[in-house]
């Protein structure tokens, strides 16, 4: 492999900014944030220069590393900081880079009446550091160094306003769950350290052919555990509906276009393990499914946008991981429809934050209503991510979920027609909730309070929702014309045979396009005909009820996890005061007793003592008696 | 040790005569000693003992130890007692009732097997060699044979128990010794004093105590016409030491008229 | 029958006889010296004999003989090193003793009379506490180089005759401490009987009174034992009362806190020298063959009186008893040492003995500073706040507290491990193993002390610290400098003590 | 040249300089006290350049004869463990001289007596590392707790005496049992070959296996009470409640290492098969400690007792790092005992000053500090993300190497531990919540935020905690060797990869 | 007869003054209890002396003796001072010192 000595410079950037805007502090308001859109964007450069760096190159030569030092290495357990970049991981250092620096962009008008903005901008800085090492680290332990620190950057982020307990509660939510995905994470690397005695990429794939199946399938299973955690999949897909308490350029960068997305990118990046471990795939395929639906249907339910739209990424993703789980044929076409929904998710939440930023901050759909006039080019912005999520040809989204859809029937047998049948109601779904979103926020009358004065959003705001908007226009051609994409990806994974097709392609795209108009005009009858109340009905069906408290995932959180562990918390603290410590006391307190009765041997009478004597004198005589028998 | 060959006594039939007879009555005796209500009674119970014991000495070779035992022992040592039972009180009587709770069957049942285990364990023990007899040691003399000893074997304990006489005598007087506080006045200091002094009430010399009362003590105030104790009819010194008895149980008012046998 | 002259050697024996001496020119003082001048001149006399007895102790220190006074006392290595340790023990407890006034000014004044005020008016003193405190020492001295039951029974009685007396002499309460010189009487007196019947029977088992004869029956062997065995359990009764031991302990709390606190001191150091040395003499060399009689029992009874002695001073409230429990948990440590039977027991003993006494007075000494007009406080809860209102005082006191608990870097975990590891060593584990338990139950009451003194804020009672006056302020500053000195440093005394303890027989 | 003495003797030197200045003047005390600290920082560093880290011999050796009556030597040497731990101790002495400014007001004594209490503990941490006699550890080992007894007691706050009692009741009691094995120890090698206290010779003693074992349990119980290990673990909360933040940080920072520092040198040298009987055992109680510390954590209202608690889990990894008898676990222990020195100094000192502000130590009247005290509020936040071991800080390394040691040779057990790190994210990121964020409570409006000597002590363990997260291997290139050796004396090797059973 | 007898005596005659020792409460009758176990000693030593065959044993009565005299004379002088103190010879008096 190729070595480089510019790579951590990628990283090094960001960092930079992020350190030189906590430590500066206030001296840096004013221009902070500018720094850190410039070094975001120097970033992005650098990952273009290595792209066309990587293009002059023949596809063999095209991964680089670099070697930075040795950075823990104890016996056999050695591992390098070290840095790989390859077809993978340029794309998502150019998606992290580029949709990073527009939603810097983006939010430099969004916060700028945040007197914290400069903090908010070296967060940024730092997330994009966290995820560039991510997808950069040459090993499973640098990659888990990123891991956290994207999760460290997603909690601060989220709790930007933590004044507010309830923003607050939602960071460390989103923390600890994404801790106990990443407990997954360390599993999966002790067990390759036990069994390959390796956890660098390249060592455990060249390893993995000598390993047995139940110690992939246990990586496997970890992996996507933590997976899991990080892109909000079931069953650890709780925290990101209550993330969107952070301010809308974070729901859009990091639970949108990124951060969530690192768990596709770690099932990818880890195709040797799970190409070897067909039970990990399946479980990774079931997730995927069961997310997808389950995010979809949440969706329907939500009247908050942001919540909307993120039970909509959690259903976007979950066709990510499903493809993931498909094992090569797939493995191309997450990674693609990632990229796309990176462009539209993420220009649809600026869409949304464009949204609140004129109606005062205002989450609640049920308030909005005919903002198009008010708005038009976020209307524009939106609507063109709209199509693209719903995949319409030829927006971005059609070539990707097409895709999608299509290899999930060519899984073949039983499991093929779950999987695409599954893939089509979820399309259809998303059709449904996504124009409800539409209708309830552009169209019909509008319900909003009499403070709120809607008006379009400045330059510096509209200017990256229209960049994001012509990629999702565009990005589905460009990336799956001639299989751009999947050619470019096909030397990091096992070639695959030739798939069988259940359905021709046109097939497939034809009742996904069906099942897509179907929920659109669903959605059209219910909500733009018969107007919209600005107060959610309360007489629902218990479909509704339970869809809007998502699914009953936090019940069954509290319920199962935090009702329990409380009462054991609390047990323990007392177990602890009363029989631990009290066992400690009650010996002291013991001596104690036995020596204040000891004490009424001294009655201070002398004749007592004499009878003591003698009583002494008669067993001195005996034991040595006795003794001596 | 009954199995012993110690029939020293056997020719010497008027030991065991004597033993036999006198043992018990030591035994009796020392028990009555416990038993006796009087402490003087004790005292005198104490003795006969100790002559008993004397007699024990002289029947077994230790005439000296015998006779020292009668005159060191008997005479003075006891006599002490007795003179300091009379100082204490000479009618003084203990009441034989039990106070401390549980002592008295713990002091019985530790006596029993106290003396039980001393008997039981005497009788097993053997010395593997006969009783020799203090016959030829004291070929020269009990006494010289002793003295022997004690002047060059044991000289030095012998020194050093004078060093044990000094301390005890020196440990009596600290505990005894009145220092003398004032100077001692002269006979014509007294005089002058005595008709210098307020009143001439006391030239005639100072009330005797007790003359009045009932109670002939020294560490008794006589009362005065008036019933009231007279304090100058106590010497100062007893008022200083704090020998004095409480004056006004004697006071004529207080007094229980219906004639009693004082004990 | 031809007179035997007395061959006395009295190079040999000189430190007892200046001692003696001394004591006698103490009595002659008292008849013929003014008063005024009396207690300087008492003073000066004793510690004028005690200095001049301790060089002579050293003069001799590599001398041997058994055959002193005609075979009634050996000089050897461990005779000088427990004679050295009861001078300099007796050296620093005197200067606490003359110190004021801690003693009645007139005995025979009854508490309470108008004499008693007259006498402590006219600044009368009871100076016959300086030649008794001789006699004592002498007999201390005696105690344990006594090689025939005579001399023994006669030391025995010469250390504790002075002791009765003096712990009645106490200035204040007078009342407690009349009572604790008839308890201590008493209980002596009773405890003596029982040595004296051992020593009968000693003496019939073996037809000797010397410890050489009675060691070469023991170890020859005359008929059966049952004579040996009752011997050496009256004997050991008479010697385990002396050092405090339970049962036989039940004198020391109620004296310990009745007697004038100098003397207490001086008592608890000194007294337990002399027995434990004559303990040592005995068990080391007369019954040291019979070991397999007595060593069960006598562990017994060190474990039994160490842990005794820690949890019941738990329970104290008066500095003297808790001092004197914790002087009773001391015997039990000790005894470890004479279990051990072996030459690191015997080291261990000796330093141990030397260790515990120097801080035993030390801390005595300090108990006498804190008063109120009434006297010393002894009651705990009056030493709350200690430490804010004299730190110095209160931080001497806590080092002395320490050094009892066994902490490193005082003399008192040397003498421990020593100790312990010497009796571990002749394989009394279980010993060893209470040691080291009833030292935890200590550990505790030691800090608790600490805690009052240190951490509880003062209470408002008159409750002060006198300030020391030189006499006392040598002693503390002495013991406290040897007690940490023997903690760091203990490697010279130690091999000083190796290289001289070895009993001759 | 001695420099193990001279290191030993700074601190003395300036405690009996500090004790003839003038009482009036504390600022001079406490300059005088900074200095002294720093020097000693200055000369560990010096000593540290010379350090050959290849070489398991132990380095710096200086052997004296102290009390030859039983063969107890002044010896001293370091390897590269205890060059860790000192180097620890010397580090955070002056920071919390000059973190704890102001801690010695509000105590029984003067501000002369804290500062030389401090000091001759800072000897005694030298002194403890760098003993090769098994007399001489003991001896400071014990000496030890009086210091700290007094700074418990005497600065403290609360039920400080109380607190202190415990603590030295605790300790003396564990200290006791090491005595009756360190007695036995001590008659053993006089039946073999001559008494002696030196640590190699001690270790070719031949004895019983029950014998060992009963002298590894001595020993063993009094390293679990220092290093608390469940369930000797209760004095812990209530010392660190009372004590003044700077003490807390010298008791759980270098004190408590104490203990494990113990177990390495000297329950795993001396009696190496009762270590392997006792293996299974001390494993389940050290992963009890880790849960049970997170969860108690998790349940305390009070910030000082939250951290105790979470020592306790700590201590339990460290604990369980050691007995997994891997190189990975072990070097990953040792360099665990250096990072959770830091990182519950950073809790501790900036916990401190955050209760000398408030005037309270509970977690429930803080809130909304991050607005009102940014900068002290970042700090305690960046010390919780280096004690619930975020990766790229120091104590991720450490923990990550435990739990991969362990795993390769006890799965089961460092799966459970694992979960500790999700306790861990519940038990920091709770009082960060409640602490931090919300809404600004009543009482907390008018919070300063850290002034500069505050800031300048942060300074240098926020710089170690994060620097050493990226670069640990100074650390781990001195720890390993040391290490290895250990294990390697032990007779384990690592496990090699089983590739799963294939 | 049997010489073993005498001792006998002695020990039964040491039992009762021990046991006297702890059933009267009179400080005189109690110390004159003590002087009967020493009695009884030396009632032994004598009898010893006979079966031994030599003279020490009454050189160590004759010592006890006059130890037991010094003893009296130390010991009655504190029973005075006691008494008049508190004009109580009984030894349940003196019992401040407790606990």
């Amino acid at each position: 492999m190729m070595t480089s000595t510019g790579l951590v410079y990628l990283i090094a950037l960001p960092l930079a900014g992020a350190a030189i805007l906590l430590l500066a502090g206030r001296r840096s308001d004013k221009w902070g944030h500018l720094l850190a859109t410039g070094l975001s964007a120097a970033s992005f450069f650098l990952g273009l220069y290595q792209l066309s760096l990587m293009l002059g190159r023949s596809s063999a030569q095209r991964p680089i590393g670099q070697k930075l030092f040795e950075w823990i290495s104890v016996g056999t357990f050695k591992i390098d900081a070290g840095l790989l970049l390859d077809q993978l991981s340029i794309c998502f250092v150019l998606l992290i880079t580029g949709v990073g620096t527009i939603i810097h962009i983006y939010s430099i008008a969004y916060m700028s009446h945040d007197l914290d903005r400069r903090r908010f901008f070296a967060f940024l800085n730092f997330f994009i550091a966290a995820m560039l090492l991510l997808v950069l680290g040459d090993s499973y332990l640098n990659l888990y160094v990123g891991w956290e620190g994207v999760g460290l950057a997603s909690y601060l982020l989220i709790g930007f306003w933590n004044q507010k307990p309830a923003y607050a509660t939602a960071s460390k939510k989103a923390f600890i769950m994404n801790r106990v995905g990443d407990m997954g994470l360390s599993f999966a690397v002790m067990i390759a350290f036990a069994t390959m005695g390796t956890v660098s990429f390249s060592g455990i794939k060249a390893a993995a052919e000598q390993t047995s199946t139940a110690a992939l399938t246990g990586i496997g299973i970890m992996l996507l555990i933590a997976a899991t955690g990080k892109s909000a999949q079931f069953p650890l897909q709780a925290w990101l509906g209550d993330a969107m308490a952070g301010p809308t350029p974070v729901s859009a960068l990091i639970h949108a276009a990124t951060m969530v997305t690192a768990g596709v990118y770690l099932i990818t990046r880890s195709n040797f393990i799970f190409d070897a471990a067909p039970t990990a795939q399946l479980l990774v395929v079931i997730v995927g499914a069961i997310t997808l639906l389950f995010g979809a249907l949440i969706g329907t339910a939500k009247d908050d946008i942001k919540k909307a739209l993120a039970a909509s990424t959690m259903s976007q993703i979950g066709y990510m991981i499903l493809a993931a789980g498909l094992g090569p044929v797939g493995y191309a076409f997450a990674i693609m429809h990632l990229l796309t929904h990176g462009f539209f998710k993420a220009g649809m939440f600026l869409g949304a934050g464009s949204v609140m930023h004129g109606m005062n901050d205002e989450v609640n759909m049920r308030k909005y209503g005919a903002l198009r006039k008010f708005m038009p080019i976020t209307f524009i912005t939106f609507g063109l991510g709209y199509l693209a999520i719903l995949g319409v040809p030829p927006f971005a989204g059609f070539y990707s979920k097409d895709m999608i859809i299509e290899t999930a029937f060519n899984a073949g047998g039983i499991k093929g027609i779950i999987l695409g049948s599954v893939t089509l109601l979820g399309a259809g779904i998303t059709a449904f909730y996504m124009t409800r979103v539409m209708i309830l926020t552009f169209t019909g009358t509008s319900r909003w309070d009499e403070k709120a004065h809607p008006h379009e959003s400045p330059w510096l705001m509209w200017l990256p929702m229209a960049i994001l908007a012509v990629g999702s226009v565009t990005s589905g051609y460009l990336l799956s014309n001639g299989d751009a994409l999947a050619h470019w990806l096909s030397p990091l994974f096992e070639s695959h045979e030739e798939h069988h097709e259940l359905l021709p392609p046109i097939v497939v795209s034809a009742l996904a396009l069906t099942l897509v108009a179907i929920g659109v005009a669903i959605a059209f009858l219910k909500y733009s005909r018969s107007g919209v109340d600005a107060v959610a009905p309360s007489d629902v069906s218990i479909l509704t009820t339970i869809a809007r408290q998502d699914l009953m995932q936090d019940r069954f959180n509290e319920v199962v996890f935090m009702r329990p562990g409380q009462v054991l918390t609390s047990a323990l603290v007392k177990t602890d005061e009363v029989i631990i410590d009290g066992a400690v006391h009650g010996v002291a307190r013991s001596a104690l007793g036995v020596g204040a009765s000891l004490r009424g041997l001294q009655n201070g009478f002398v004749r007592s003592y004499a009878a003591l004597i003698l009583i002494g004198a008669l067993a001195l005589i005996a034991a040595i008696w006795v003794v001596a028998q | 040790m009954s199995e012993l060959a110690m029939q020293v006594g056997q020719s010497a039939a008027p030991e065991a005569v004597l033993f036999w007879i006198l043992a018990p009555l030591t035994l009796i005796a020392a028990l009555g000693m416990l038993l006796v209500k009087k402490a003087v009674h004790s005292a005198i119970l104490m003795a006969f003992v100790m002559v008993a014991l004397a007699v024990f000495y002289i029947a077994q070779g230790a005439p000296f130890l015998g006779i020292v035992q009668i005159v060191v022992y008997t005479g003075a040592v006891m006599m002490l007692f007795l003179f300091i039972l009379m100082l204490v009180g000479v009618d003084s009587s203990d009441s034989l009732t039990e106070s401390i709770r549980g002592l008295r069957p713990i002091a019985i049942t530790a006596a029993v097997g106290f003396g039980g285990l001393m008997v039981s364990l005497l009788g097993r023990a053997t010395l593997g060699r006969g009783a020799v007899g203090v016959e030829a040691a004291n070929a020269d003399g009990n006494v010289e044979a002793i003295a022997q000893l004690l002047f060059s074997t044991f000289v030095w304990p012998f020194e050093a128990v004078s060093a044990l006489l000094i301390t005890a005598a020196l440990g009596a007087m600290v505990l005894a010794h009145h220092h003398r506080i004032q100077e001692r006045p002269t006979q014509r200091q007294l005089s002058i004093d005595r008709f210098r002094k307020d009143s001439l009430g006391a030239a005639a010399g100072l009330p005797a105590p007790g003359v009045f009362a009932r109670h002939n003590a020294v560490d008794v105030p006589a009362l005065l016409p008036d019933g009231s104790p007279a304090s100058a009819s106590i010497n100062a010194s007893l008022k200083a030491r704090g020998d004095l008895q409480n004056s006004s149980i004697f006071e004529l008012g207080t007094v229980d008229t219906s004639a009693s046998e004082e004990k | 029958m031809t007179f035997i002259t007395p061959v006395l050697n009295y190079t040999l024996l000189s430190p007892i006889l200046i001692l003696l001496a001394g004591a006698l020119v103490g009595v002659l003082i008292e008849a013929f010296v003014s008063k005024t001048l009396r207690s300087t001149a008492q003073l000066s006399i004793t510690i004028g004999t005690l200095v001049l007895s301790l060089t002579q102790v050293w003069k001799i220190r590599n001398e041997e003989s058994t055959l002193v006074a005609m075979g009634s006392v050996v000089i050897d290595g461990p005779a000088i090193l427990l004679q050295a340790s009861i001078l300099i023990i007796s050296i620093i407890s005197i200067f606490v003793i003359a110190d004021t006034d801690h003693f009645t000014a007139l005995a025979a004044a009854l508490p309470g009379s108008d004499e008693e005020r007259h006498s402590v008016e006219s600044g009368n003193q009871v100076t016959e506490v300086y030649p008794l405190t001789l006699f004592a020492i002498s007999g201390m001295m005696l105690f344990p180089v006594a090689t025939d039951l005579i001399t023994l029974f006669v030391a025995l009685e010469m250390l504790s005759l002075p002791l009765y007396l003096l712990a009645g002499l106490s200035r204040r309460r007078r009342l407690a401490s009349q009572e604790s010189a008839l308890k201590y009487f008493l209980l002596g007196a009773f405890s003596s009987a029982f040595f004296l019947l051992g020593m009968a029977y000693l003496y019939g088992y073996s037809a000797s009174v010397t410890f050489a004869g009675i060691r070469a029956s023991v170890v020859g062997g005359s008929g059966n034992d049952v004579l040996l065995l009752i011997g050496i359990a009256f004997v050991s009764i008479g010697l385990l009362f002396k050092v405090g031991a339970v049962p036989f302990h039940a004198w020391s709390p109620d004296v310990y806190q009745g007697a004038p606190t100098p003397i207490t001191g001086f008592m608890a150091a000194a007294t337990k020298i002399a027995a434990f040395g004559a303990m040592l003499r005995i068990y080391y060399t007369v019954f040291a063959n019979a070991q397999w009689s007595w060593s069960p029992a006598l562990s017994a009874i060190a474990i039994i009186t160490m842990l005794f002695g820690s949890l019941v001073a738990i329970a104290q409230r008066d500095v003297k008893r808790m001092l004197a429990y914790s002087s009773i948990a001391h015997a039990g440590f000790l005894l470890s040492g004479v279990i051990a039977l072996n030459k690191a027991g015997l080291d261990a003993s000796i330093f141990y003995l030397f260790a515990y006494g120097v801080a035993t007075v030390g801390a005595f000494a300090v108990v006498t500073l804190v008063r109120d007009s009434a006297g010393e406080v002894t009651d705990l809860n009056r030493w709350k706040g200690l430490g804010k209102r004299s730190p110095w005082v209160a931080t001497t006191f806590a080092a002395f507290l320490l050094a009892f608990a066994g902490i490193p870097l005082t003399s008192g975990f040397i003498g421990k491990f020593a100790i312990f590891s010497a009796a571990y060593e002749s394989g009394a584990k279980a010993v060893v193993i209470a040691g080291i338990l009833s030292s935890a139950i200590a550990a505790f009451f030691y800090i608790r002390v600490i805690v009052l003194m240190f951490f509880t804020d003062p209470v408002q009672d008159g409750t002060s610290v006198q300030i020391p006056s030189a006499l006392t302020r040598i002693t503390v500053i002495f013991a406290i400098i040897l007690t940490i000195a023997l903690g760091v440093f203990p490697a010279p005394l130690l091999s000083f003590i190796t290289d001289l303890a070895t009993f001759i027989r | 040249m001695m420099w193990l003495t001279i290191l030993m003797l700074l601190p003395i030197v300036g405690a009996g300089a500090i004790a003839i200045l003038p009482k009036k003047n504390e600022k001079l005390t406490k300059q005088a006290a900074l200095a002294t600290t720093l020097i000693v920082m200055a000369t560990t560093m010096a000593m540290a350049r010379g350090f050959e880290r290849d070489n398991v011999e132990l380095q710096y050796v200086e052997k004296y004869s102290w009390i030859p009556a039983f063969g107890i030597n002044y010896a001293l040497g370091i390897d590269g463990l205890a060059l860790v731990l000192i180097l620890m101790s010397t580090i955070l002495a002056p920071v919390v001289v000059l973190a704890g400014w102001n801690e010695s007001h509000g105590g029984r004594w003067s501000v002369k007596t804290f500062y030389i209490l401090i000091l001759v503990l800072e000897t005694m941490m030298i002194g403890v590392f760098a003993a090769t006699d098994l007399f001489l550890f003991y001896v400071i080992f014990e000496a030890m707790l009086i210091p700290v007894y007094f700074l418990i007691g005497g600065y403290g706050t609360g039920e400080r005496s109380a607190a202190a009692v415990k603590f030295l009741i605790y300790s003396l009691f564990g200290g006791l049992l090491m005595l009756a094995s360190i007695i036995a120890l001590y008659v053993i090698s006089g039946a073999q070959g001559g008494h002696s206290f030196d640590l190699t010779q001690l270790s070719d003693l031949e004895m019983s296996s029950t014998t060992q074992n009963l002298l590894f349990l001595g020993f063993f119980i009094a390293f679990a009470i220092k290093a608390p290990l469940w369930p000797l673990h209760t004095w812990l909360p209530d010392a660190a409640h009372s004590a003044t933040p700077g003490t807390s940080v010298l008791l759980l920072g270098v004190l408590d290492k104490v203990g494990t520092f113990g177990m390495i040198r000297y329950c795993l040298t001396l009696f190496p098969e009762a270590s392997k009987t006792f293996t299974p055992l001390i494993l389940v109680l050290a992963v009890i400690s880790i849960i049970y510390g997170a969860i108690l954590a998790i349940g305390q209202r009070d910030l000082k007792r939250l951290i105790a608690f979470t020592s306790i889990s700590h201590f339990g990894f460290i604990t369980m790092g050691i007995f997994a008898m891997t190189s990975q676990g072990h070097s990953g222990a040792t360099l665990y005992m250096f990072n959770h020195g830091f990182s519950t100094a950073a809790l501790f000192l900036v916990g401190g000053w955050m209760m000398t502000r408030r005037g309270s130590s509970k977690i429930a009247d803080f809130g909304g500090l991050q607005r009102i005290t940014p900068v002290m509020a970042w700090m305690f936040f960046l010390a919780g993300m280096s004690s619930l071991a975020l990766p790229g800080l120091s104590s991720f390394v450490s923990e990550f190497l435990v739990l991969v040691g362990t795993f390769t040779r006890y799965p089961v057990h460092a799966v459970i531990a694992t979960f500790g790190v999700v306790l861990a994210a519940l038990y920091i990121l709770i009082p960060v919540q409640k602490a931090l964020h919300g809404p600004t409570t009543p009482g907390n409006e008018a919070l300063s935020d850290l002034n500069l000597r505050e800031k300048i002590a942060i300074a240098p363990i926020m710089a170690i905690i994060i620097s050493l997260g990226f670069y640990p291997s100074p650390l781990l290139n001195v720890i390993n060797p040391a290490a290895s050796h250990v294990i390697a004396q032990l007779g384990f090797t690592d496990p090699v990869p089983t590739s799963g059973g294939k | 007869m049997d010489v073993a007898n005498y001792l006998y005596l002695s020990a039964l005659l040491f039992t009762i003054g021990a046991v006297g020792v702890i059933v009267r409460r009179n400080a005189i009758v109690v110390f004159m209890c003590i002087e009967l176990m020493l009695n009884a000693a030396n009632l032994s030593f004598v009898t010893f002396s006979r079966i031994n065959g030599d003279l020490n044993g009454q050189v160590i009565a004759f010592f006890t003796m006059v130890v037991a005299a010094c003893e009296v004379v130390v010991g009655l002088a504190i029973i005075v001072m006691i008494y008049r103190s508190r004009r109580s010879a009984s030894v349940d008096d003196a019992s401040l010192l407790s606990r």
